[in-house]
């Protein structure tokens, strides 16, 4: 794709920005179209209508209300904050989000950096955002915060190592860290004659390693029933209480930023990222855009569906759940994943 | 309103249609505070929850004063919590609107004469913007008062008032005080 | 360089936060000052009067006894009818008054309805408390049939003013039985949606099993009553304890605590016994209707004008948070001199501090919904 | 179960202190005069005894009567153990408003004396936390007395209409 830019913009800089800002407009289109739908979902799940009043068509516009309305408010910055910190937090996790996008190949024609270890590099520049985060609430010099930014740094930490294990069964599958490689791994229909050769089918055990991302997912991100860093009911917003206007904004951003990256990198790992379910029918550069991004707004319709139905759990249970159900489980899993490629 | 209010000093068509792209945005978007009194909060439940539905008119609660635009006082307020009222209110970012719901908050209501611990009004306190009568308004009569607060947005202006405007309006002040 | 670490770096601060009076999860205005070791609860004060409306200050302002009537509606915003019918009870004591069957029955339901309104408020605001959205909308839903039902016969949907004393306001229309029943039929199944929604989800009971545990002799020695109790194991119900009004007619059984899936007494018993009132309250209804007399003037009792001899009464009744007093002193004059509401919310909360000791922030959020507190019935 | 009538006579027959008589009522309950310094003792009798097992404080309720220029406080006790009530009352002078307090015996009665003070004025001795509890901590006067003058303003917001 950089080269195809490069022949129809005469100045290889430019073409190089507007390469790189495609993740960018992505996110931020994204974001509009997923808050409009999580508040139509949650709607649609909860017997009412959701917005529909602004922009004439069941509200379509009511984010770019939002966030146009989030721009003019007032930006405040409480007194007894740490002001650069607390300036610096809501750019750095919008910026590790942005970052992320890089090695995740959203087509056979584009892959921000085509790196060798695309995964690695990702599962280091997520861990930015448990940073930025506890920056945000240390900074915020407010009590609530900061028991939301302890909760963040136990949660995402620990909920890293399963994230992790599960994300090595696949490379050992794989044999490669580029993202690019894996999803071109599995081209193509041969599992049982019709399967797609996507992961998922090819190792009964990578079905479990999915599982257990998905749950590690939703903590990572931190979603219901794994939202405690910002759990509106005890810490009244967590890291975010003492941000307003378009400071939020970016957290808010970030958060679905966040949703996102890992349902797309799920969807590379799992799910064949931009190849189609049907073989070559409706394969290419284009079509191959659109699957991976309707593979990852399914599993993020998942999360959204997760949020509305259950209740939240408790910070020691969370701990529980991740160092003695889900570690123990996904080493195991990656041990049997292993055995099984060694075997068959 | 908030910002940029009164900061252009002429009127031309792109500040025009600036404000009316800001004020919609304003109007479409009223986060309101996630707090209750009273027996007005549990009519103000009530119209949050499926069968009437604020998020129809773009309206979610926040519970953080930082995040919210609209504090809907809803319910009796009294000598005790009228300090916190006033500090929430001064938690909250600017652009930022109150309405005022039921009797007790609008004047004392129905204890306006023997409640020795009751506010006579929360506008005492805080600046209102839009009352709502009822004891308590039924949640038809909230949704009126946060459409006429979205008539009250829209006719707000970025621009600075004319000098003439700005003396008639020091006349009004006079007048009324 | 070397670095020498003190003993001081070591040391741990307890850290005291401040929930409410503007928290998400204290229904009302109730402040909480919260003695934190970590995430784990080490003291609670709780501090009340941020919606004290100064009721008997009025009641004894009053010129009527009827008069009280709309602000008893007020103190229990949430089950206005229990409130008024507790009141009016009283004050007939006072007058020895006989009230007509069909008055009779008419009460009993619409406290009954009352009954189930409020629960549903609480179970789903207990809910979300807990971070589960929806159930809290879905309570809502039903609510909103029952509020149809009175704004009916009442005309207000949240505080009727409808029972008087000796009476009713005006008769019932023709479509309440009809309209009632509907609603019982329909409401059944409901309850059990709900029950596989919230109740039994693992997380929720992770989250309420075991939490918060009120010893019955506890919670008798704090004088708990209500669900509080009955959570505890303690089969006590004045509506078949110490029966009032019509009660005595009807069979239903009192759900008590039976630590299900955790200790008796814990934060999850608490909650199912509301949800196990409701099914009750259904039962009741169903008998209401089935021996409502069809006729009768609701208005043959109503004393043209209340003439109070000296006396006193103490009159309590079941709430759906418990045992709501009057102790109302009456001297000639036609306003009361004296009337002391015993609030059940007001006794309940003051369990807190004792009930939530060792408890986590989450814990504490839960163990706050579990008492099911009306700020107004706390603070009158 | 026992009818107030016999407590009162039981009372009198096992406690030579403090039970001052029986006043049976026209209209309501009939109660039990005590005397306010021995309120303590008498309630961990009416508690503990095997044959009346007053477990729980229903009400505690602060009066003021002008005309006697005293303040009274009923006690409604009730046993869930054989279900049977009794009202109790003490009554002392405005002037020198002080009552043991039962907090000890019942936990329940700490938030309703912390009321009663608050409203009416009664001291209750031996009470840990003595402090106003509906009303703020600088608030003038007891609401509940008859002869209250509502304060001005208070924090500078006039509390009038």
């Amino acid at each position: 794709m950089l080269e195809f830019l490069e022949n129809i913009i005469p100045s290889s800089t430019i073409a190089l920005v507007v390469f790189a800002l495609f993740p960018l407009v992505l996110i931020l289109v994204y974001a509009l179209f997923a808050i409009w739908a999580e508040r139509k979902i949650a709607g649609f799940i909860q017997d009412r209508l959701g917005p529909m009043r602004t922009g004439g068509f069941h509200g379509w516009a009511q984010t770019i209300a939002d966030m146009l309305k989030l721009i003019q408010k007032e930006d405040i910055i409480p007194k007894d904050a740490s002001s650069f910190l607390f300036k610096l937090a809501p750019f750095m996790i919008f910026t590790a989000s942005y970052a992320a996008f890089a090695v995740i190949p959203f087509s056979s024609g584009y892959i921000g950096s085509n790196i060798n270890i695309g995964a690695f590099y990702l599962l280091a520049i997520t861990s930015f955002l448990t940073i930025s985060i506890i920056m945000a609430s240390w900074a915020s010099n407010n009590k609530w915060s900061l028991v939301g930014g302890m909760r963040t740094a136990a949660q995402m930490v620990s909920y890293e190592v399963p994230t992790i294990v599960t994300v090595l069964s696949v490379l050992i599958v794989a044999s490669s860290m580029n993202l690019m490689t894996i999803t071109e791994m599995q081209t193509g229909n041969d599992i049982m004659g019709f399967l797609p050769n996507w992961f998922i089918f090819q190792n009964p055990f990578l079905i479990v390693a999915f599982a257990l991302f998905f749950i590690s997912m939703l903590a990572e991100s931190h979603r219901v029933p794994f939202d405690l860093p910002e759990s509106e009911s005890e810490l009244v917003a967590g890291y975010q209480t003492e941000y307003s206007g378009m400071r939020w904004g970016m957290f808010m951003l970030a958060e679905y930023a966040d949703m996102l990256l890992l349902s797309l990198l799920g969807a590379t790992l799992f799910f064949g990222g931009w190849n189609s379910p049907f073989g070559t029918f409706m394969s290419g550069p284009v079509w191959g855009f659109g699957w991976f991004m309707l593979k990852g707004m399914l599993l993020v319709f998942v999360m959204m569906w997760i949020r509305w139905t259950l209740p939240r759990y408790r910070v020691d249970q969370l701990m529980h759940i991740c160092w003695s159900i889900l570690i123990p489980l996904s080493f195991v899993n990656f041990v049997l994943v292993a055995l099984w490629e060694m075997i068959f | 309103m908030g910002l940029l209010d009164k900061k252009y000093h002429d009127s031309n068509i792109i500040i025009v249609s600036l404000e009316s792209a800001l004020n919609w945005a304003r109007k479409s978007s009223l986060w309101y505070e996630q707090f209750g009194l009273a027996c007005c909060a549990i009519e103000m439940m009530a119209t949050a929850a499926s069968h009437y539905d604020f998020d129809r008119f773009g309206i979610i609660p926040r519970s953080s004063p930082r995040q919210a635009d609209v504090m809907i006082v809803a319910g009796t307020v009294t000598m005790k919590m009228a300090s916190r009222i006033e500090r929430l209110y001064e938690q909250m970012s600017e652009p930022r609107y109150v309405i005022s719901m039921g009797s007790c908050s609008n004047s004392g209501g129905p204890y306006w004469e023997h409640g020795y611990h009751v506010l006579k009004g929360v506008d005492k306190v805080i600046p209102v913007d839009v009352y709502v009568p009822g004891c308590p308004p039924r949640p038809e009569a909230l949704l009126e008062g946060f459409l006429t607060l979205q008539k009250k947005i829209e006719n707000e202006s970025i621009i600075e008032s004319k000098p003439s405007d700005k003396i008639t309006e020091e006349a009004d002040r006079h007048e009324t005080t | 360089m070397t670095h020498q670490i003190s003993a001081n770096v070591q040391e741990t601060r307890e850290m005291t936060i401040n929930m409410g009076p503007q928290h998400p999860s204290t229904h009302g205005v109730l402040r909480l000052e919260v003695v934190l070791n970590g995430e784990v609860v080490s003291r609670v004060h709780p501090h009340i009067g941020y919606l004290h409306r100064c009721f008997e200050k009025h009641a004894e302002a009053m010129d009527d006894y009827s008069k009280v009537i709309p602000y008893t509606d007020r103190i229990d915003y949430v089950s206005a009818m229990n409130q008024e019918h507790g009141y009016v009870i009283a004050v007939e004591k006072l007058l020895q008054l006989e009230v007509p069957e069909r008055v009779e029955y008419v009460r009993v339901i619409l406290a009954e309805l009352q009954r189930i309104a409020s629960h549903l408020l609480g179970i789903g605001t207990f809910g979300l408390d807990l971070g589960a959205f929806t159930p809290f909308l879905y309570c809502f839903i039903e609510r909103e049939k029952i509020l149809t039902i009175f704004e009916k016969i009442s005309g207000a949907r949240l505080l009727y003013n409808y029972i008087c004393v000796g009476g009713l306001m005006r008769d019932v229309p023709d479509s309440f039985k009809p309209e009632t029943a509907d609603f019982v039929k329909t409401f059944r199944p409901k309850i059990k949606e709900l029950n596989d929604l919230l109740s039994y989800n693992k997380i929720f009971i992770d989250r309420t099993a075991n939490i918060g545990i009120l010893p019955a002799e506890v919670a008798l020695n704090y004088a708990a009553s209500g669900p509080m109790l009955r959570g505890s194991g303690v089969s006590w119900d004045l509506r078949k304890n110490d029966p009032y009004s019509i009660y005595d007619r009807f069979e239903f059984d009192i759900p008590v605590g039976s630590g299900e899936v955790g200790t008796v007494g814990d934060c999850w018993d608490r909650y199912m016994v509301r949800v196990r009132e409701m099914e009750q309250s259904l039962v009741i209804i169903e008998q209401a209707l089935e021996q409502m007399p069809d006729e009768g003037n609701v208005m043959e009792a109503v004393p043209k004008r209340i003439r109070m001899k000296e006396g006193e009464v103490y009159v309590r009744t079941e709430t759906p948070r418990g045992e709501l007093g009057y102790y109302i002193i009456s001297d000639k004059s036609p306003s009361p001199f004296r009337v002391k509401v015993r609030a059940p919310s007001f006794v309940n909360l003051s369990i807190l501090p004792a009930i939530s000791r060792g408890a986590l922030l989450s814990d504490l959020v839960a163990i706050v919904g579990s008492i099911d507190i009306v700020l107004g019935e706390v603070d009158r | 179960m026992k009818q107030p009538e016999e407590i009162a006579a039981y009372l009198k027959d096992k406690i030579v202190k403090g039970v001052l008589e029986f006043v049976p009522a026209e209209i309501g309950q009939p109660w039990i005069t005590l005397a306010p310094d021995s309120i303590k003792n008498i309630a961990k009798f009416l508690r503990d005894d095997s044959e009346l097992r007053f477990n729980t404080l229903m009400c505690l309720s602060g009066v003021h009567y002008p005309a006697e220029q005293e303040l009274g406080v009923t006690y409604h006790l009730h046993s869930t153990t054989f279900g049977h009530t009794v009202a109790l009352k003490v009554r002392v002078p405005i002037d020198n408003p002080r009552v043991q307090s039962v907090e000890s015996v019942w936990k329940t009665a700490d938030w309703h004396e912390r009321e009663a003070w608050d409203m009416l004025g009664i001291i209750f001795d031996g009470h840990p936390n003595m402090t106003r509890i509906l009303c703020p901590d600088d608030w003038e006067g007891h609401p509940l007395r008859k002869d209250y003058v509502q304060q001005e303003t208070y924090q500078g917001i006039t509390t009038r209409f």
